[in-house]
This record gives C-alpha cells, structure tokens and sequence, in this order.
C-alpha cells in the first residue's frame, strides 16, 4: 500500500498545489524574513490550513481531526516544501501534536488537540540540549514537589518555540543525560511563571527559540505518557517527526531540482545551452534517480505508520539517511550548477540549499540514522 | 486449462510438483545439479509446456493466460525449483511471437518450448558495443541464402549454441540504423569459427564469433530486410527490464544475506558490527536495496494506475549496478586479505567464490548499456534535456 | 637597499617593526581594526615603499630584489602584521609593469603604491561567467574618449572604488576573442551606477556595476586596442595561482585548526573523537590538506628544477575549492543543529560565523573558473586528449 | 627534501625504466602466472637485481646494501608497479629485510642480509592469522623451553612464504590475541621439522603461503628485537613496508591511468573518439589529480623516513589511506572506460586492476590507516 497516490490523495494533491501556489509562492517566505516577522509565518494561512483540515489531518476525528494517515500528511508537506512555506507542521503537528496524541489523557487531548487542528494553537517540544541530535541527551531536570514537578534547565534549537502556546517539554525525572531511563515529557504552558522564552533566526529563515526553564511549576496531569518512561514516547514522536519531515524535503528536492534543470535548457555559455554538456547531463542524471529513491523510500514509511506496521523506526531511519544525504547533494549542485547566480540571495535557489541544509541536520543527519538503522537490523 | 480456478490450478500445480520434482533439485539454482534428474524434470515440464507457459500450446507452449501462469511461477518459486530457461525462451521466442512469420514460428517456437535447440545471439562487435548500430558484420545476397562476414563478441554460450539470432548489416549505403537485419542461421556450419574469452574472473561463457562466408536462408530474416533495427531496440528493452527487476542479484545467489555475510566476516560485539565504518557501509547498502526495490515496485504500480510514470528503465539498471558493485565492494573490504585469494589453501571456498564475485560484477556498469549510456538516456529521455 | 645582506636587512625590518607596528594590529588580519592605527600602520609602510615591495622605488615601491621582499614578507608574517593589499597592488599594478607604457605608469603606479587610489575589476558580465570571452558591455571611439555601455557582475568593492580596470569590447565584428581591450576609467562620474549584490551569506562585497555613457580616455587603453584578452589572462593565471597555492584559508581565518575544532564539539574520549564517522572524515580532510599543500609544493619545486612539470594550476584550484568545501561540510556536521543560526540567543558567535562561512564557500567552486571549467582545462591541456 | 628527484634518482629511473621495459613487459607476469610457476618470479631477474644493487638499496653498505634509502627503493618500486613485476620487494625487503635490519643481531644481520641483498635468499613475514590487518591479532604462541622456544600456531597470507628460506615470525609469549603486549619476532628456518608451508595463488598473480608452526624449535638467538616487546619492532617495519607498497602502487596508478587514457585517445563510438565525451573527461581529470595527490604523499614519505623526522607513522597511514583509496578509484575507472574489452583476460588493464585490489586491501585499507593517522594526530 501506499506506493502510489490514492484517488483521494490526487486530489488533495491539486488542492494543495493550487493552495500554495496561490497563497504562498516562495517570495512569501522571503518577504516573512526579511520583515523580521517575529511570528516566522503567518497565522492567517495556519488558520486557513486548519479549516481545510490539513493540520489535523493524521488526528482522529475526536479531537477535530481527519484521521487521513501518514500518506496524506505527506502529500500536503510535499506541497509545503516546494514552496518553502515556513508554516509549522513540524513544531506543531508532528513534534507537540504527536507527542499528545501518543501519551496525552483523553482530558489533555481534548484540551487541547482541538484548537491545534484548527490551526488556533501552536506546539512544540523542547528536547534538544546540544547541537547534534542525541534524544536521551537531557539534563534539564523535573523534580518532585508534591503532586507536580519543578523544572529546571534550558533548551536550544526548539522550532517555532516563540509562538507556542503550550511547550512539550523532555525532562529527566532519573538517571543522568544520555540514559534511555529516566526521560519524562510535560506540557508546560508558555506563560507559567519561570518559562523564559527567546527567538532565534536560522538560516533557512525559520525560527527556533532558546527557552529557560527557572524552577517551573508542572502540574503531575500534564505529564505525557509514564513518569520515567518518556524515551519510548519520543522514540514514536521522533519516528513520525522523522518521516514528516522528509516528506516536505522531497518537495524541496523536486522543486530545487526542477529549477536546476529549466537553468541548464535555458542558461548559455561557450554559445550553447550549458545542459548539453555531458558532464552536467550525468550529474543532473544521477541527481535524478536520488531523487526518486528518496521519494520511495519516503512513501513505504509514511505507509508504514498508516499500515500499523512494526517496521516503523526502520523506514524512518531509511528514510531520513537517505534524505539527508539527498539534500546535501541536491542544495550543493543546485547553486554550483547555477554558478554565481546561485550565490546571489536574489536568486531563490539559495534559499532551497539553506532550507535542505537546515532539515538535513535536523532531527539527525545520514550518519546518525544509518547507525540507527543498523541497531534496529540488529548489527 | 485457463478455465479452471486460480485456486484450483495452484492446487493441480502443488501435486503435479511433489510428483514430478525430485527432492534433490528444490535447490533454487540449477546450477551443480546432477544432469540426470535435470533431463527428466526438464521432460516433465515440456510434456506440459510449461518451459514456455504463456505460449500458445500449438507452439509447444502451456497456453496459460496471465493470472494462471503468474500462479505457476510462483508455485515454481515457492518449491525452489530449478528454472530452465534460455536464450530460446526470453529473448527469440516473444520476439518472433511479436514480429515472426507464421511459418518461422512453426519451425522455430516448438523447438524452443521443448527445449531442443540452444540459441545464442549475436549482437555486440568489437567496434559496436555501447554504439551496437555501428555494427559492421554483413550479409550479402545470394541466391536464397545470404552470405555471412563479420565478427561477434559477448556472445554467451556460442560455444554451445546450435542457432544465433544475429544482427548483421544488409544496405551499407543507408544510414545505420537503417541497414540492419535480424537474422536467424546454424551455428554448426563452414565458416562459423567460435573462439571462447575468458574473463578477468576466469570464466568462460562469453566468446568471440568469427564469420567467414557462413550462410542464412533468406527465409529467416525476422521482421523486414533492413528492419532490424528495431527488432533488436524491442529485444534489448526486454533485456534491460528484466536485469532492473532482479534484486541483489550476487548477494541472492550466494545463498546469504549481504548483512549476515559481514556480521560473520567482521564479528558482532554488543549487538553492534565491530567495525563503525562497515556498519555504515552496510546500512547504506541495505537501504540502497531497499529503495532499489521499492522504486521498482512503485513504477510498477504507477504504470499500471496509469499515473505519469517517467521511464525508469535505465534508472534501474545504473543503480542495480551501482548496487550490485557497492554490495562486492564492501564484501572485499568486510574479508581483507581472504577476499585476494585465487586458489590453494588459506581460503575458503565461500571466500574464493566473492574474489571471483567481485571480479564477474565489474561487468554489470558495462553490460547491458553501460552506465555512461544509462545516464544518457536519462537526460535525454526522461529528463528532456536538449542535446 | 638590496645591497645589505639579507641577515642585516631582517635585523632592520625587525627593529622598524617594533616601532611602527603597535601592539593591537599584530593579529594577522586587517578584519575589524581600528581604524586610526591601521591608517598610520599604512602610511608607515608606504613612506618605505613597502606595499609594493619589488616595484621600482620611481613608482613608490621598496625597489627591493625577490630575495629581500621574500624576508620582509617573511618578518611581516612572523610579527602577524595586518597586510595592506588591493586589487591595485595584487591585480593591476603587475599588469600595468608587463603591459602599461611608461605614461600609464606614471600615472596609475603611485597612487596605488601609496594606496591612494581604490581599483575594482570589471570582468564578469551576467551572460559571461565560465565563457568570460563572450562578454557584451561595448566601448565606442569618441574623439579622444571611449564612451562605454554595458554591465558588469560581481565586481568586487565596487561601490568602495575609484577607479575600475575593465574589458569592453571594442570590435563587434571580429572573433570573440579578437575584439575585446582592457581600459582603465573613474568610477565617480555619470553613466556609472553601482548596485550591491546581497549573496546567500549575508555579505554585500561583490556589486552589480551597469555603465550608460560612462566615458574613459582612449590614452587609458592599456595594451593594444582589441588585445586585451591577452592581458585579461595573463592576469586570470595570476589570480588562478594565488588561490591554489593557499592552504586551508577559511579554516586559518577561523584562528583554530580544523581538528581542534571538531575535537571541541565532537568531544574526545579515550583519546579517540567521539563519533568514528567524523573521525574518518576529519583524518581525510588532514591528508587531503596535507596531499594539496605537498602537491603544489612539488610543483613549484619540479618548474624550479626544470623537470618536467605539468602546469597544475587548475588541479590546485579544483581540489583547493573541494578541500574548503570539505572542511566547512565536516564543521557543519560536528556542529549539527548548532551550525543553522543566523543570528539570536542559543547560538554562540563562533558557530553563527560557522554558518555564514559555510555558505560562503558554496562560491569557491565557482568563482576565479568553476570546478567544470578546472576539470575542462586539466582535461585539455595537461592530459591533451582531444576534444 | 625528497618531492622531486636528485640528479642521482634520476639516473636510477632511467635505469630502472629500461630494465623493465626490456627484462619485464607485463607479459612476462603473465607467463609466470599462466604457467602456475611455483616461484611465482623469475629467480634470475631477482639476482639481477641484486647485482644491480636495488635489493638492498635501503640497506646499509655493510650489509652489501647501497644505503640510498627509501627516495631510491621508491624510484625502483614504482618501475615495478608500471610493468607489475612480481619479484619479492614486499616479502624479502619491505616485511622481513627490514624486521632484521631495525630488530636483528649484529650476527644475525651479517649472517642473512648480504645473502638477501644479492637476491640469493628469500624472506617473508608471517604475521597475519586473519583477513582484514590487525597487526597484534596473534594467537600462534612461542613458549619458553629452555634456551629457545617452541612455535605452534598457524599463518595465512604469508606474501611469498612458499619461497622463503627463513620465515620471521610473529608469536605471542606473553598476552592474548589483539593485546599490544607480548609480542615476540622469530627468525625460523622454512626447513626447520615441524614447519609446513603450502602455496596459494593470489587474484593478482602473485602467491601466498599457508603455513603450520607445529611445535617448532626456535633458538633465543634468532628473535628480532626484545621478547614481548614485539609490537614496537612490528609498528616500524610495517610502516616501511607501508611505505614501499606505496610507492609500487603509484607506479600502477600512473600505468593504468595513462594506459586508460590512450584507449580514451584512440576508441570509437557513436562516429566520436570517447575522449570527447565530457563526462569521461571531467573523471579522467579527477583521476589525475587523484594520482597527483597520492604520488606527493607518497615522496614526503619517503623521506620522512630518510630524513630521520619523527613523524613516520603518520606519513605512512596518511599515504596508505589515500592510495588504497586512489587503487579503488583508478581500478574501476580503468576498466570502465575500457568497457568490455577491459573485462577480458587478455587485455592486460584487468590486470592492473587485480594488483591494485589486492594491494589496497594488503597491509590495511583505507579505513584502517585513517583511523591509524586519527589516532596519531591525537583524536
């Protein structure tokens, strides 16, 4: 299953497509940036996605959502990623809203699942302590104090975390940072007394935020999952994140890429079209077949979750040493093949390669995930 | 036969296996099986024409329609049984079901499906390899024959081969894609001299055809005369789909996984390789296989969903090589020195067998189109790009 | 001066820096000085001539021989003084010793000498990039004057500079080559506008530069009229070998090693770095290093000793540009999420400049000739296999 | 000193050049192999040159050697490398030469150096006991007995062994395999009882002894070296070899490359000389440099070694790593480009690229030396 785009998906395939090339050409994010919005996307069009039922499109219709699968989700973030749209799936669906819907109470779901598919709330989750990703690498701690937890500790690089409502946060209630054991997930309300939170601009002109955690109150009802017991949590959250994610790098593969290839039929030097040299003609070939290997690597894990499959981690982690080794080739030859012109901000490509650069080291890079990938095949 | 029930045949085909397919040759491989029990199984499946299943059984063939021949092969695979097919079988037989006369396929198709002539077919030349329509072998006219000179290389099996199917240039005037015929002649004849080469691996399959005067009757030019051409891009195209179908070919055909080879080679120390670089390089080439195969599939499916599917033919024969190769090369650097020996004690069996495995593979980029033309293709033909 | 002994000239440079080179300027680089002391570090240099050491001192150069520039390069490196040098002095001023008359050396030699005068080079155009021969912007015969209209790209300090160095043509009807002269005129005047150029880094060094009437004096040709191509390579080489012959810039520029950096993020353990697989990359980045630093120093010692040197010009650049490449893609992936800054709390500055500095080395492939273009010239003319 | 030729070396290759050309066309390593020659070389060549002075070219004079160092043996090894001579260097010079003249007693070295130097008398180094090189995994144990020891254990790829007239051997006297610690070097006569040496055949031609120590007597005389001290002793003379190896695998590089790029110059397809094809040009150029790079290694290290620097080890792992690297590259580029015809037997790039497998993977890969040189420069 899954291989192929169902009736259903190739519609929301043209319906994504017309979406974002309407509402959100690429100069949308460039002009986003260099207003030096402080929200990093627009709110407006989150809303707009959240009434199309995109945001809450892998959710069960309980809390407001679609119940469409991986499969569907990945159609519209291919779709996001074409044109960059810096809206925060990533931050709000896949990392906070999973990490709900896989350890939150009913009571919390309803809370508040609803309001994010509606695209009223943003989430996040703070985990990342260090610059390379390594998820049992915590040392913020959340310490017992009758029926809640006091959290003390600071996170970096926690996407759109200057505009999230609530912040899912990774503490180590035992053991010490990198033990598996001991990891503990809370919601931590923006606006609990403590919380300090400060915007940080990334090269792909997203945001990620630097968040303080001064002795914060948790309530024990807003602790995901079991006490202890968070790693198994994030290990699901950071599977689906995972896949997500390389869903809209292949948008940004195929768009950079078919940019790259209009530049070599129509760019001259020397008196010819510089596509007819050979040279480049197997680079942009070879740069093909990457492409389309990433993209089934890509879909057999977005089928995977949806098929309830028990191979889930495996394909996330095929998935994303393939993707990030895609996007290094894919940002690299688009600006050399575009020459000077690619180094020009003027020009878009540039923002393809720092967007491709930023999703290859986020949430592991090709390394991390091949030595993943061989721990789960069991060598 | 086409009438009875998937289920029903699978049913048929199950006994009529258990019967007639002794223990010792569910196998998988034909190959080293005593030449005994190959005959009589070989007999077994002729008398039902299931050496050619889809084949209309006037020629000798199964008659079975898609479905029901689908369900046979993969009861053939389920019990590992040997296969026995040819040149004959894959490449002659549908090309003369496609292009043949009604008399040319009465005297060749039977032949072929009882499995009693060995073909061999005579395409590349020393100067036309990656560039086969520059071929320069020529038939000239004579009376009812035509009369052969010229020289074939790569030509697997001439050495056992009663017939060719042969590509030779019939109009030297015409452009040359246009002076090609397709033409069929015995092997057992004046002027037809084989000469066996032998590979940097140390076989010999392949040979060199030398053509001094040998004779075709006219009567079995396939297709028209200076019509070749396209008979043989049709044949080709075969060829090239079936090789990026295979998966892990090598790695299939020694029996073990590529993982479980080098976990035995390298050690396993805490559920971890004990060497970090091979770790890598073998996770690398599992998710490679792994998206090989599924994009296979994918086009597979796109096609038949009738979703704009671009060609990947060529894609998947560049990186089946790419893959095949990677799978060798890492295999070598997994047994060091064990993977340098050629014969004599200090090496196992298993370990002279991947030196010459990773000798035979070097021909994959190179066979078949090579990866230079692969990549060609692709920019011209599925990317667009002018030339 | 020439005629002290090398040893008693060392001796006098030493003392004459200790007096003249304060103490905050020995950093080895001119970046973020202040600029009052570098204006009198500078007006020290020139009153010895010592911004352009070998020139003749009628042209306010040092008039020293190879021998003694050699030594004060030398003691200037070893004290980390901040070098003064300008497309003037490193571009123009060679050019104009080999080509110039005596006029234009008069003229232009002191000023740059005295680094009164800042130069730009208008060579790229936004249609001639790798083909530079193909270049559009046109200059017209006026009278005493050529008046020029055109464009130019990724001028460097364009919109810093004075006067511009620039290939126009001047013959639309001959060959490419054949209609192209090298002129020299004022930025400052009307028919010249200067637009920066932001690139993906964030810098705005390099402009776009559009002329439209822009007029320079027919006496400022330098070299005959419609030869300036040859100049334009004559000084492409002396860029080309500039490069190459540097080793490991932006990592220098950095202040720490590559390895020293890479052990700070990845960590050590046990003596080993933490991650095998940065490990393996860190050592190939130090051996190509060392491979391209003992290359060109092999070269240079075969053309000194009259051996058969190929011109490995193009290979130093190629390899130079993968190995900064290199280098700053292994910094990224010890940096991990921590090399996506632009600017913000939670990234130190050290890893913003990281990132910056990995974009702009997207450019060493491109620019000073593309790695295709190398590949093209090596390909030619060292292995001279025909085209 | 040492990255390009003295007057003196220069006289040397020309020398060396025409020896081979006239005495040792590859055709003749061909006929050795064809002929399943159990010499695997030519005697008389090996005495030839040994007259001429380059078996024992590093050797010191009083030895019968020439005491022109490693820059001369280069000069020598790479000649052998153009044309794949067989002839022992590695075995006789490189392993066990060298492990008497930095390990041997006064005695021992007058004894079998001037004899080794004048090409009579053969050694090998037994030192391997599994595929991949770790120069300390050694099980064969010499125990104590009295005045001498007693060998029992078993060696494999012992390059030359079916030949030698002494086998020096690596056992282990104190520890267990893998341990640094513990090693001792033993001079064993090959016709000592209990000694059995079997030939086999390499992919490359060239043969390799499988050989049984059985109880075998070994006097204290004949150790290189100190007892259990070993490992300093073997560290030294594999970075020699190392080196030498090097060296012979340039000379292929540079046969191969230039054989490849004739046949580039001169075969047709599709009505063009290939050599047009840009592709192909753009990868025989990388090739190039590739080579380039690898032969300067390879020369500072040569005269690191002759210059008496301290930093050895390093240039040997730092040229090993790019040159096991440069084979792999060059060995499949050569037959690529050759297409079919380089798959045969007949045409002789094959064999090219056969030695360059086998000398990539002969005293550690790549991986090995890069992780060898990291662990040198103190990471």
């Amino acid at each position: 299953m899954g291989l192929i785009l169902t009736e259903d998906q190739l519609i929301l395939r043209n319906m994504a497509k017309s979406f974002f090339d309407e509402k959100s050409p690429v100069e949308r994010m460039r002009r986003l940036r260099d207003s030096q919005d402080t929200t990093g996307y627009s709110r407006e069009l989150w809303r707009e996605m959240g009434g199309l039922g995109w945001i809450g499109i892998t959710f069960p219709e309980s809390v407001g959502g679609a119940d469409m699968g991986y499969s569907a989700l990945g159609v519209v973030l291919r779709e996001c990623g074409r044109v960059l749209a810096p809206e925060p799936f990533v931050s709000t669906v896949l990392l906070g809203g999973n990490a709900l819907l896989i350890g939150g109470s009913d009571k919390l779901q309803e809370e508040l699942l609803p309001k994010v598919s509606s695209g009223e709330r943003t989430l996040c989750l703070a985990f990342q302590e260090q610059g390379r990703f390594a998820p049992y690498a915590v040392s913020t701690s959340a310490a017992s104090d009758g029926g809640g937890f006091r959290v003390r500790g600071e996170k970096r690089f926690v996407l759109d975390g200057h505009v999230s409502d609530q912040i899912v946060t990774v503490a180590r209630t035992a053991g010490s940072s990198g033990e598996r054991a001991g990891l503990t997930v809370l919601v931590v309300d923006a606006d609990t007394p403590g919380v300090t939170v400060e915007r940080s601009e990334l090269l792909d002109g997203r945001n990620a935020a630097y968040i303080k955690f001064d002795d914060v109150a948790v309530d024990a009802e807003r602790v995901l999952g079991e006490v202890d017991c968070g790693a198994a949590l994030l290990d699901a959250v950071f599977d689906r994140a995972t896949i997500g994610l390389c869903a809209e790098m292949v948008g940004s593969f195929e768009e950079a890429f078919e940019r790259t290839l209009e530049y070599l039929k129509m760019r001259e030097q020397f008196g010819v079209k510089i596509g007819t040299f050979q040279a480049l003609r197997h680079r942009a070939a070879h740069m093909f077949g990457e492409i389309e290997f990433a993209r089934s690597v890509v879909l057999d894990a977005q089928s995977a979750i949806d098929d309830g499959r028990d191979d889930v981690a495996e394909c996330a982690s095929a998935a994303k040493a393939r993707c990030s080794d895609v996007a290094h080739l894919i940002g690299g030859e688009a600006i050399q093949m575009h020459g000077g012109i690619g180094m020009t901000d003027e020009e878009e490509i540039g923002l393809f390669a720092k967007r491709l650069k930023a999703a290859e080291l986020t949430l592991g890079d090709a390394n991390y995930h091949r030595n993943r990938f061989a721990g789960l095949r069991g060598y | 036969m086409s009438s009875t029930s998937i289920e029903e045949f699978r049913q048929e085909v199950r006994s009529w296996l258990e019967k007639n397919l002794p223990q010792e040759l569910r196998v998988g491989s034909r190959k080293g099986l005593p030449k005994d029990s190959l005959r009589k199984w070989t007999e077994a499946l002729v008398s039902r024409g299931w050496i050619t299943p889809e084949w209309p059984t006037e020629y000798g063939g199964g008659g079975l329609d898609r479905k029901h021949a689908a369900a046979l092969k993969a009861e053939l695979k389920a019990i590992r049984a040997p296969m026995i097919t040819s040149f004959g079988t894959m490449m002659l037989g549908p090309t003369l079901l496609e292009f043949g006369t009604d008399e040319q396929k009465q005297e060749f198709l039977p032949q072929i499906s009882r499995h009693e002539v060995v073909w061999c077919q005579g395409y590349s030349e020393p100067g036309a390899g990656s560039d086969l329509a520059s071929l320069q072998t020529r038939a000239v006219r004579d009376g009812d024959d035509y009369v052969i000179t010229g020289q074939k290389i790569w030509t697997t099996g001439a050495d056992k081969a009663d017939w060719i199917f042969c590509l030779v240039r019939t109009d030297l005037a015409a452009p040359k894609h246009e002076g090609i015929s397709f033409i069929l002649f015995p092997m057992h004849q004046p002027g037809v001299e084989v000469s066996p080469l032998t590979l940097i691996d140390g076989s010999a399959d392949f040979s060199q055809v030398f053509f001094d005067g040998a004779r075709a009757q006219a009567k079995h030019v396939v297709g028209p005369v200076n019509g070749g051409w396209t008979i043989a891009k049709r044949l080709l195209q075969h060829e090239r789909t079936t090789d990026g179908g295979s998966e892990g070919g090598i790695t299939g055909a020694m029996k073990e996984t590529l993982a479980d080879f080098v976990k035995r080679e390298v050690g396993v120390e805490n559920g971890v390789l004990a060497d970090p670089q091979l770790r890598q390089r073998l996770a690398q080439q599992e998710i490679e296989a792994k998206a090989l195969k599924l994009t296979m599939r994918r086009a597979r499916e796109e096609a038949r969903a009738g979703q704009t599917a671009r060609d990947i033919g060529s894609l998947g024969k560049y990186r089946w090589a790419n893959m095949v190769q990677g799978e060798q090369n890492l295999a070598m650097l997994a047994l060091g020195t064990q993977g340098l020996g050629w014969s004599g004690p200090g090496f196992e069996d298993t370990h002279l067998e991947r030196t010459r495995a990773w000798l035979t593979t070097r021909a994959d980029s190179i066979w078949g189109g090579t990866n230079e033309v692969q990549l060609n293709v692709i920019a011209k033909r599925v990317l667009e790009i002018p030339e």
